[in-house]
Order: C-alpha cells, then structure tokens, then sequence
C-alpha cells in the first residue's frame, strides 16, 4: 500500500527484502512485543544489514500507516512500541475491569456516620468514631457531592453540621434516607453485648 | 516422522570408547555402557516391542512370540544387571511375553469360547492401542502451537490516568456501620444510641428548608399529603432540632403564627 | 477505507458507533488481549445492544483488513484473536531465541492419550503407555494450562479425571476437540508393509 512511497536509494542493502516485507516483519515484530524494541533489536529481524535511517523511516510510515487506528506507533525511552490511544481505554476498562478503587475504613465510616446520624458536626463523628477526622476524609466526601455543609450548631465554636445529599442518595441508588439498611437490621448482625443493649431504639414514630 | 517415533535410530545411540553408535546391534545386544541411551530412547516396555515388531517388519497379528521373546529377554537380561529398578515394567511385560508363549504351546481345547481366542489377542490390542497414541502424539507435536511456532499479540494498553473514583453501596455502609458499633462495643466510653433514621433525615429537610429563610411559617415544614406518620416524624425533628439549639420556635401570641427559625445559620451559603 | 462495505440494515441498533468506528474498537481489543474474546466478551466493549450477526461481519472485514499482514485474525475455540502467521516465526525467533519447552515423549503420548479419550485418569494413561506415568508429566501438561483435572471417578480411591483444557484448544489453533488430527484407523496399523514402509526398517532378519 504504501510501498511506492518508499524512496529507498538504488544502492539499498535491503537486499531480498522490498520496504513493504519489512515493514510487516517490523509491524508483526512490534505487535508480539512487550517491550519496546530499540532500533539495535529492530536490525537483528533481518538477514541483511539494515541502516539505522532506514530503519527509522520506515518505522516512521508505519506509524503513519497506523494513524486512524485504536493503536499507535510510539517511541519511548526504551525503543519503539504499540500501545493503545487513550480514547480506547473506556473501551477497553469494560473486557478487563480493574479492580475499582476504594474509600478507606474512615471515609466509610464517616460516610456511614453522616447518612444515620445527619445532622452531625465533626466532632459528633469523632466521638462516635473514637478517633479525629482528617480534613481530608471530609474533603473527600464533599467533593464528590456526597455530604455538604448545611449550617452550624449554636454551641460554642459554631462546627459545621454535615448531611447527606441528593447526589448521595442518587450515586447510591437509594430514594430516601429510609431505604439505608436499617440500623435495628444491622445490630443482629454483632454479638450481642451490655454496650448493644443500651442502642434500643424509641419505639417507631 | 522417523526422528519423533525412533530417535535413536537416526542420532548416535551411544558414544562406547568414543566411537558413536549409529544403528542398534541386530541381534540387539546392547553394550553396557549404551543401556541407559537405548533406555531413554524407548517409553517403555509396549514401545520396546513394537519396536521389535516394527523394525523386524513382523505381522503384528501373527506374532512369532518365541522369537520375540527371545529377543526381548537378552534385552531385560542386559537391564537387570545394572538398572534393575526401572526394569518392572519391562520385567513385567517379560513374564506376560512367557505367558502367552506357554499357553500357545498348550493344546487347544476343542470347544474353545470366542473370548478364549488367540492368548496374543490382548498383547495385540495393547499394541495397536499404544501405537496408535504415539501417532496420534505426533500428530499433535506437529500442530502449529502458539509460542513455539506463532506469536500472541502484546499490545501495551496504555493507562491515561482517569481519575476512578470509589464506588460504595449499601452493603459498604452497613459494614462500616458494623465497623463501627463492634469499635463501640470494645470502647464503651463512646456509646452509641440508635434513633430513628427517618428523624434525622427530617431533621436535615427542615435545616435545608430554612437554609437561606429568615423564618419559616410551622406549616410550611409540614406537608400533610405524606401522612401521619411523616408529619409525626417531621414534628418528633423539628422538637429535636430545639433540643439541640439548632432551631428556634416561635409564636408571638396565643394562636399566631408559629415561625421556625434556624440558630445556627450557615452565613456564607 | 473498507465502512462502504458494511451495509447495515437501517434499523441498526449501533446507535452512536459507526461501523468504522466499531471495527476500531473491536481491533484494538483484539491487538492488546492475549487471550481470544469471545462474542460475548466483545460485545462488552459497546454501549449499544450489537447482535452476534453485526459482529461476526464486521470481524470477518476486519479479517479481510489484515489479509496482507503478518498477523492474521482467526477464530479459536475460545474467540477471535490475532497471531502472527506462521512464515514470521522466523524473524521473531530471532528477537527471542529463548523457544517454549519442546515436551518430551512422555509428555506427548501423556498429552494425547488425555485429548483423544478423556476423561481419563494416571491409571488409564498408564494403561495404554504400558509405563508409570511421573508426576512432573502431568504437572507439565498442568502448569501450562493444558489439562486439569475435572472431577473423580466413582470407583475405589476416587481416581483424578483429566481432561484438556480451552487454553489447550487456543493453543494449538483450534476451534473444537472435533478439529484435532483423526486417530489412525486401528486397521491401517495392520499393514506393516504399508504403514511402516516410511520408517526404514531393516529387512527381517
């Protein structure tokens, strides 16, 4: 195909091999690598002394060749080598999905605390939590739209009080607030203790 | 073909004093130096025998078993002297080789079943069997297979960094809940009260409600098509918020308007 | 180049993909999996509901895309998947000179005696070899992913049943146990003259 446009000077040591065989030699080459191939790797694939600007202008018409495609010819650091374009990558998450990422243990615990206990400021979390809440962690949360400030507390200092959102309730695929499992639910689950038997709720409204 | 069924008869067998042994000895004496050569070169007893049969280009159905026998014997004998533990098989196959030997010298009985048939049937089938596997083995090397005679692509995917962001469900909430009360549970200083989930949430409704209000009317917090129950749940928030000093409830005089108002105001929203 | 030639029914249900671009997803896919994907795993890759028909053309075209290529697009028991023809092994021997292990003998007759008459257990294999069959044959036909053991047989000592495996399939090209190379007829071993007549054999004695 694009065998024409390929210049090579009459004297070419490309010996038996026309520009367009080695092209593919150096196409499959480089498809059935996983390492990048240096132009010094490249040469070993043919019988003759290939120069290295030869080499390189035809690894330059193979990646032209490749323009319009999912993959790219790249050079890196190590050499010459396929990889996918970018725009592929959403593609190609849905054959291999990657183990999504998570929150840490306080994120959900803060989480968790916020959706039950709404409203709460911070310190309503530390206390429950036994520890400090990091900035962080509530950064965390209100930037992805799942808490939001909703105004203070009339106490001394005026903490924030946090609660769930809309966003939350949808990225969760929840109604309402009711549709959270059930804490009296959730309190079977443990061994029971003095501590738990202290949680009895009021009776329901 | 040759290479894969017979190797040794196409590379030296052995090296004795450094002279290669191309072709086994006819009558199959086997130099002691070259037994494990000649071993190795074999699978083992049933591919020693058609080996014999094959090379001798005897009638597998009409084997000879005194010759065979023979022949396979000198070839035991050689192992027993010096690599008797790999010659069970071999051993083995012996005694079934005499075996059937003495029972052909047997008279046959008269009224013989069809089962009862040629006592070289069985070693025959078992022949067949084997050679027909060992084909078949060979067939299989010859297939094309990835690695050894074509590649597999290795296309680099190359990760942009899109930021994932974590996904949570229920099911995480609930663990984390759990989490939480079994920490409650080993630290009792923090205790933790259940309390309806559905007043909390009111609690926040009303906050958003009066979130950006000076005040807001009582009624207006009600919505009397959700029913008693959400009524009496907004009620039991709005009492709780008071108690947390968080609203504040208002009624100028004996049946006026009841005004809600937010304490603690969020001035920058 | 080739997008004229799909001629999808009106009523497609590709939506917002057109056939060009879908081919350039479904290549991409294909050109970084080592693995072949199956239909199934494929249709993964779209939004859109594509039927079996609309992608068994458009990776037939995309086949016919690579028909000139040192790589080619087949379909194995597993899926599609590209490989290199086999005229380049030459030239990618000489990249990785390391070759896979050539599998003994034993290893051989092991490996047939499993795909001709599985499932199979050691005693059966045994059986036909007329020798022990060693634990490193099977762990080599094992850890390469040829052969796994599926079940017992129901008889004393619940003996492990082989069999092969996909990967064994995909391995060897094929699409099916169907596809594997007939078992010479019992008949033809008969005939020494005829059969072994390749083999050299000295004249009897």
């Amino acid at each position: 195909m694009s065998d024409p446009s390929v210049s090579l000077p009459p004297s070419s040591s490309t010996g038996s091999s026309s520009p367009g065989e080695i092209k593919r030699i150096l196409e499959t080459a480089l498809l059935t690598s996983q390492e990048p191939l240096p132009l010094s790797e490249l040469k070993k694939l043919f019988d003759e002394e290939l120069g290295a600007d030869i080499l390189r202008r035809l690894l330059e018409e193979l990646r032209e060749d490749w323009d319009d495609k999912g993959v790219e010819l790249v050079k890196v650091a190590g050499g010459w080598r396929f990889h996918t374009r970018p725009e592929m990558q959403k593609f190609l998450d849905r054959l291999n999905p990657q183990k999504p990422p998570r929150y840490s243990r306080a994120v959900l615990e803060t989480l968790a605390i916020i959706a039950y206990r709404q409203p709460v400021t911070r310190g309503d979390i530390e206390e429950i939590r036994g520890v400090a809440v990091s900035g962080p962690v509530l950064k965390a949360l209100e930037s992805r739209g799942w808490i939001s400030a909703i105004g203070h507390r009339d106490v001394p200092g005026r903490p924030v009080l946090y609660a769930t959102t809309t966003d939350f309730l949808n990225d969760l695929n929840l109604r309402s607030l009711d549709e959270l499992p059930p804490l009296e639910e959730l309190g079977t689950l443990l061994e029971p203790s003095e501590n738990m038997g202290s949680m009895e709720l009021l009776p329901s409204p | 073909m040759n290479d894969f069924l017979y190797p040794a008869i196409e590379r030296p067998v052995a090296r004795i004093h450094g002279e290669p042994l191309r072709e086994l000895p006819r009558d199959l004496y086997i130099p002691p130096d070259a037994l494990e050569v000649f071993l190795d070169t074999f699978q083992g007893p049933l591919d020693l025998l058609l080996y014999l049969i094959r090379k001798h280009n005897l009638d597998v159905l009409d084997i000879p078993m005194a010759e065979l026998t023979r022949q396979y014997m000198a070839y035991v004998e050689m192992m027993r002297t010096n690599q008797l533990e790999l010659a069970a098989e071999y051993l083995l196959m012996a005694a079934m080789l005499i075996e059937i030997k003495s029972r052909m010298l047997l008279p046959r009985p008269v009224n013989r079943d069809e089962e009862e048939g040629d006592p070289r049937a069985e070693l025959v089938r078992r022949l067949l069997e084997y050679e027909q596997m060992k084909l078949a083995a060979q067939r299989l090397n010859e297939l094309p297979q990835a690695e050894r005679d074509f590649g597999l692509m290795q296309v680099w995917i190359d990760q942009a960094v899109i930021k994932r962001l974590p996904d949570v469900d229920m099911d995480d909430l609930r663990s984390a809940w759990l989490a939480l009360m079994a920490r409650s549970q080993a630290n009792r200083r923090h205790r933790i009260t259940r309390e309806q989930l559905s007043v909390r949430s009111h609690m926040s409704r009303i906050l958003r409600h009066l979130h950006g209000h000076k005040f807001v009317e009582f009624d207006e917090l009600f919505n009397p098509t959700a029913g008693v129950a959400e009524m009496v749940v907004t009620f039991l928030a709005l009492l709780e918020l008071v108690r947390e000093n968080q609203v504040e409830v208002a009624q100028s005089h004996a049946f006026g308007i009841i005004y809600v108002r937010s304490i603690g105001f969020l001035a920058a929203v």
